[in-house]
């Protein structure tokens, strides 16, 4: 979008953002091998090998670019950024270009305006006219420049026999809309591809003038992370699909807020207008990448949603009002024994219902506190946190030299953890182990661990026994690494030998810790989750399993937005099931009581991602129909039980989370855990041995990855991608 | 979310008053000026042939008045009475001059929205916040 | 069609025989900007004679050529094999299938898609069947001004087969191409890939006699076919370098 | 100057004209036509040395109920205050660098005339850009709104280097582009 800053700062922004200033750490011996060079009569002192566009934007000056891409190799083929360098007979490509010392760079000179404008007037020869049609029409580099340094007037005069340059459009896939003609070569899409997805699967055919960027053959670009191109085309060739045609970026109102379909917690933007979310896009944190399913399931935030509260009669469900809602409810609860009441929270659910909830069955007698994931309890279990959070934190992953993942498929259970794996393993060098089944991570990892003499060996839980004593012929590898790192599933926890699982995790992370010389912070165990809400609800206290919700058979059951808890209706005979939710899933199926909840882009909430880091999300559009915070739900419904919860609003339920735990509402910091030591002293009383079952992981392929939860189970456009992923399977490209 | 307060004192341009002494008697001379206004503006005239006729006693407008008054009545910010006071001021030529349509001038007796569920439960029965 | 000239713009005014004359130029033009699109996709679109279910095996004797051209890279830069491969792939096959660009793919262990930007980027990897003979004729500038457009409409009618295009008897594919370098000798045209510099100096007549005799599976002596002269010697006889050179010292102060 | 003209119609006010104004006029309090030129030339004087004095106030301002802003909504509302992240659609950051405060969502919905969007929120659309966290604190004391902060996100990105597309023996070289 073209307009004039709020507020243009000038060179040394103040805010803690600059972009470029904290690129290069001075320390003082450092310093004396800096280049001085002086953009625009501006010095600045950068290291050696910083090419002229880093350079000029550590002084906040923006130079203008197609191809470059901070977080891609710098290709250098739109020539936008060419600059004048005094003593210099030609314009360097400042994106390519390694300053030298005492250069002089010139970004506003004649030479320089003029080699921008001979470049945008031959891209905007072979470029349509079609901004009032295009889906980027507002938020186009291409339209932004062409303001800059276009020219007003056409000098293509050709359109008599060849006429303008027109290429075919591609089908590449349900959520990308390709209009080539408007491509304009930047090949930003091509080396997203290759180097961030992994998957080769787009590139340059022809020559010349008739280069066109695709994939030669009818292919889709089926990725975890397609979206992102979209992202990154500077003009409109690659648009959304959902999105085509919905609305203008200037229409839309943005809002920051967390994403919590997996465990990540990526940073998102959520686009919306009138009180529907029209799109998502990631914000920087998440190295600008954004996860297909984040991104495109939005559309499941307005269809199966529940609207009003509904009660069973006569075995129906019928719309009540919520005043008959919360007094039907409150009936059922009347009077009821103690511990006969139990509560299953879900996936997707914030800190604050899981509070909220957790004191409302407190004080009605019951203790039973259950997430749909089961938790070893025998050692240290659940008790303390190093046990259950990814202890190293995300961004630590690409440094480390030596990965073993255990039991997980981080492609899809976190694509963005497993695009930082990748990165460590193509620009780091760093080499990955995987026991469990032989998945596809778009990396290579170690063969020795894949099967390759048997499949049970290369899935077999004992492998973690013998890497630690060293019998397996990775073990040499692991133990010589600088930076070792283990991420172990945490679906491997919930199998019966779960806790023995991880207490050999443990032993083994804790010979490596001793072994390398790592630094201090530098944490081998870690634990990657696939829910959003689990690491809250344990750090809150939900130490059960639903099997012994099954066991206790409540007299009232609370299911907080649980759709995957795996439970059927004649598990519970006599009991009332009090579903809390957003969508009409699993859980509500079975409900007798439904209380419509809040979807995450419609209340300020609280979510712990697997690193331990707690963010909040921010209410973007306002629950549809007569849906409620699901905090303010429990809240009504305790104080019609006559159990009146003790906050009124939200910065009263705060306060409670941080009576409960302080780091819940330290937003943006990771909490760190402590104890490993004490950790392992329990883990090693852990009994039983490791099962023989092979580790399995429940996203194997790109297929099960798109449908994961109520929210992208309701999404049409998940739907369809899944139908692209059986076809491309069936063919044979 | 805690709003730090500080206790400092700061040099800054007036708006109109110099001190508090000032400010309190422009306070007072407005309230007088308004005081006296009050017959004009509420009775009938023949001179003028239109003005407000509204269902209010003379009575009622003083006590309105003095309501008006003691709500700001903490205000101790030196520019911010000033601004009050440049308000108020407006606020009595709008009425004098007649700017001010007889409904809007009737909401200082009666609010046209309803008013706004104050408790937690009736917040949550009625509607979102 | 007269044309007059004004000041600042030409005037042309048309009859109604020169619309017709231009419309047909324009059609040929057209065409002739397009042929290159149309018959040389830079997408592919599956068919019978070339789809990825077809297999493609390199044979024996190629297979040992590629184990020696994938020596002379060192290891980690294996794909620079890749364009010596794919032109064994069209030796062997007479052109490049889509199977075979996996094959080839698979051997340098590469993405299939760099397999594919290197052959379409290479106007010499036929990506379509091919005739037996690919007649390509020159239509450079150099050779259109010695009228190759005649070589076109005598080899097109010769072969009965349009440019861009395969004969019905799978014996030839015509096409036009930019200039192959022997401009002293134009017109031109070269038969198959191998360069060996058939035909020059063509006539209309020639080319038909060269096709003819081709169509009879023989094969022409290559070279300039209407004169007596020698590759590109000039024309009209030598001009220059017409003694014998002379020996070593010639010139040279005799004291030296 | 706005300053300027209310002095001189409220010092207008407070002078004796009110008086005469009770018995001639029923809208005398504010004479129709007042000009800086009708003022004693004392006055005028007076003003101005009132201008250059500085009066001494207490640091923290309470703005807030003069602001105009319905009471409800200064005391219920949240600020957030915040740095708008990039537009991940696009490459340009030279309209990010600065603070933002917004409020907390309220309801909004599609007007049913034209299809724009409704709110009964009247600080729906309000938006301010400082140039410091620091001003936009002391913005929101002032105003008296309760507020908080979210971190920017520290972009951090490495050097590129055009160089490392054909280093040797790098993984890079697998495929690439």
């Amino acid at each position: 979008m073209l307009r004039l800053p709020v507020i243009k700062l000038t060179a040394g922004l103040q805010n803690g953002r600059i972009p470029v200033a904290r690129l290069h750490i001075t320390s003082s011996k450092l310093q004396q091998e800096l280049v001085e060079v002086f953009i625009d009569d501006k010095p600045v002192q950068v290291p050696p090998g910083t090419t002229v566009l880093q350079a000029a934007a550590k002084v906040g000056v923006e130079i203008p670019r197609f191809c470059y891409h901070e977080r891609l190799a710098v290709a250098g083929n739109c020539r936008m950024c060419l600059v004048e360098i005094e003593k210099q007979i030609k314009p360097v490509a400042a994106c390519a270009m390694p300053v030298m010392k005492g250069w002089r760079v010139k970004t506003n000179s004649d030479l320089t305006r003029k080699a921008r404008e001979g470049v945008m007037e031959f891209l905007l020869v072979n470029h349509p006219l079609d901004c009032p049609i295009c889906d980027q029409g507002g938020e186009c580099d291409l339209q932004d420049q062409s303001m800059a340094f276009g020219s007003d007037r056409s000098r293509f005069v050709d359109i008599n026999y060849t006429g303008k340059r027109a290429v075919e459009d591609k089908d590449i896939g349900p959520l990308i809309k390709t209009i080539m003609t408007r491509c304009i070569h930047c090949t930003r899409c091509i080396r997203f591809a290759s180097e961030v997805a992994g998957i080769d699967d787009l590139g340059t055919t022809g020559r010349g003038n008739d280069m066109q960027v695709g994939t030669y053959v009818e292919k889709m670009f089926l990725s975890e992370l397609s979206g992102n191109i979209i992202d990154l085309c500077p003009v409109g060739a690659l648009t959304s699909k959902p999105y085509a045609f919905v609305a203008r970026p200037w229409e839309t109102r943005r809002t920051d807020s967390i994403d919590v379909l997996d465990a990540v917690g990526s940073n998102i933007v959520i686009s919306h207008r009138t009180n529907e979310v029209l799109r998502i896009l990631p914000r920087e944190i998440n190295e600008e990448w954004l996860s297909d399913k984040a991104r495109f399931s939005c559309d499941g935030l307005k269809r199966q949603r529940l609207i009003t509260p509904m009660i069973k009669i006569n075995g129906k469900l019928e719309a009540v009002e919520w005043e008959d809602a919360l007094v039907a409810t409150a009936r059922a609860i009347q009077d009821i024994a103690p511990n006969k009441c139990a509560a299953i929270a879900g996936k997707l659910v914030d800190a604050e219902a899981l509070v909220a909830l957790k004191d409302l069955v407190n004080r009605l007698g019951g203790e039973v506190l259950a997430t749909e994931q089961s938790f070893p309890k025998e050692g240290a279990g659940i008790d303390i946190r190093s046990n259950y959070v990814l202890n190293n934190t995300i961004a630590a992953v690409e440094e480390a030299d030596v990965v073993l993942l255990i039991g997980t498929n981080p492609r899809y259970e976190a694509p963005l953890v497993n695009t930082r794996l990748r990165k460590g393993y193509i620009h780091g060098e760093q080499t990955i182990g995987l026991i469990g089944p032989n998945v596809d991570l778009t990396y290579d990892y170690e063969v020795s661990i894949k099967p390759d003499n048997t499949l049970h060996l290369g899935q077999s839980a004992d492998i973690v026994t013998q890497l630690r004593n060293g019998t397996h012929s990775f073990s040499n590898t692991l133990k010589s690494a600088k930076k070792p790192l283990i991420i172990l599933g945490v679906d491997q926890l919930t199998r019966k030998d779960g806790a023995k699982i991880l207490s050999e995790t443990q032993l083994l992370a804790q010979a490596l810790g001793e072994n390398t010389k790592a630094p201090e912070e530098w944490k081998v165990l870690n634990i990657l989750h696939t829910r959003a809400s689990q690491v809250a609800a344990l750090d809150v206290g939900y130490s059960s399993t639903v099997e012994e919700v099954k066991e206790q058979q409540p007299k009232v059951l609370f299911l907080l937005g649980a759709d995957d808890a795996n439970i059927k209706r004649e598990d519970f005979p006599n009991t009332c099931i009090i579903y809390i939710g957003s969508h009409g899933d699993e859980g509500a199926s079975i409900a007798d009581v439904i209380l419509p909840g809040a979807a995450y882009t419609e209340k300020v909430a609280t979510y712990v991602n697997t690193e331990g880091r707690s963010q909040q999300t921010c209410a973007a559009i306002t629950p549809p129909g007569m849906a409620r915070p699901d905090w303010k739900i429990i809240r009504a419904l305790s104080e019609i039980c006559g159990v009146r919860l003790p906050y009124d609003d939200l910065a009263e339920v705060r306060s409670r989370l941080e009576e409960i735990a302080p780091h819940l509402v330290r937003y943006g910091v990771v909490e760190s855990a402590n104890y490993f030591a004490q950790a392992l002293e329990l883990s090693k009383q852990v009994p039983g041995c490791l099962s023989s079952n092979p580790l399995e992981v429940k996203q194997e392929t790109l297929d099960q990855f798109f449908m994961t939860d109520a929210i992208s189970r309701a999404s049409q456009t998940m739907a369809k991608c899944v139908q692209a992923v059986i076809k491309q399977r069936e063919s044979n490209l | 979310m805690a709003t730090p307060v500080t206790s400092g004192l700061k040099q800054v341009k007036p708006i109109l008053s110099l001190t508090h002494i000032e400010a309190h008697r422009k306070v007072i001379t407005l309230y007088k000026t308004w005081y006296r206004q009050i017959p004009f503006i509420i009775y009938f005239n023949f001179v003028k042939k239109a003005n407000y006729i509204i269902p209010v006693t003379k009575e009622e407008c003083q006590q309105k008045l003095r309501e008006e008054f003691y709500r700001h009545a903490n205000v101790r910010d030196l520019r911010v009475i000033d601004m009050l006071l440049v308000k108020g001021q407006m606020e009595l030529q709008e009425v004098c001059a007649q700017w001010k349509p007889a409904a809007t001038l009737l909401r200082y007796w009666k609010e046209t929205e309803e008013p706004k569920p104050k408790d937690f439960m009736s917040k949550f029965l009625s509607g979102h916040e | 069609m007269q044309t007059l000239y004004s000041p600042n713009t030409l005037i042309i005014y048309l009859t109604s025989r020169d619309f017709n004359l231009i419309a047909r130029m324009l059609e040929d033009y057209i065409l002739q900007a397009f042929l290159p699109q149309i018959n040389y996709l830079l997408y592919h679109r599956d068919s019978e004679v070339d789809n990825p279910s077809i297999p493609f095996e390199f044979n024996e004797a190629n297979k040992k050529r590629i184990e020696a051209l994938l020596k002379i890279y060192p290891e980690g830069h294996k794909r620079g094999a890749m364009i010596p491969l794919l032109d064994l792939a069209q030796r062997q096959h007479g052109w490049l299938p889509i199977s075979a660009m996996h094959k080839v793919a698979e051997i340098l262990n590469v993405p299939r898609m760099r397999v594919y930007e290197v052959a379409t980027f290479y106007t010499m990897f036929n990506r379509r069947p091919m005739g037996k003979y690919h007649v390509q004729i020159c239509t450079c500038t150099p050779c259109w001004l010695r009228d190759s457009d005649s070589i076109v409409e005598a080899v097109t009618k010769a072969t009965n087969c349009k440019v861009g295009e395969m004969s019905a008897d799978k014996l030839f594919t015509v096409s036009e191409v930019e200039c192959l370098g022997a401009c002293a000798n134009a017109p031109m045209f070269q038969v198959n890939d191998d360069y060996y510099n058939y035909n020059e100096d063509l006539t209309p007549e020639t080319a038909t006699t060269i096709i003819n005799a081709l169509k009879k599976g023989e094969r022409p002596p290559p070279g300039p076919q209407n004169s007596p002269r020698f590759a590109a010697d000039p024309a009209s006889g030598l001009t220059s370098l017409t003694s014998p050179p002379p020996g070593p010292g010639f010139g040279v102060r005799s004291d030296l | 100057m706005i300053n300027l003209v209310l002095l001189t119609r409220f010092f207008a006010d407070s002078s004796k004209n009110i008086k005469d104004s009770d018995q001639v006029s029923t809208n005398a309090v504010l004479p129709k036509k007042l000009t800086v030129a009708l003022v004693p030339e004392e006055v005028h004087v007076a003003q101005k040395t009132r201008q250059e004095t500085l009066a001494v106030v207490r640091e923290n301002e309470e703005a807030g109920i003069c602001s105009g802003i319905p009471e409800e909504h200064i005391k219920t509302r949240t600020v957030r205050i915040y740095c708008p992240a990039k537009n991940a659609m696009q490459s340009g950051t030279n309209n990010i660098n600065y603070w933002q405060i917004d409020f907390d969502t309220r309801e909004r919905w599609e007007n049913p005339l034209i299809g724009w969007t409704s709110t009964g929120d009247p600080l729906s659309n309000l938006q301010v850009g400082f140039v410091s966290k620091e001003e936009a604190i002391a913005h929101c004391n002032k105003m008296g709104w309760k507020y908080y902060i979210q971190k920017p996100n520290v972009n951090n990105p490495k050097p590129r280097s055009y160089g490392i597309n054909f280093s040797w023996n790098k993984r890079t070289r697998v495929s690439t582009k």
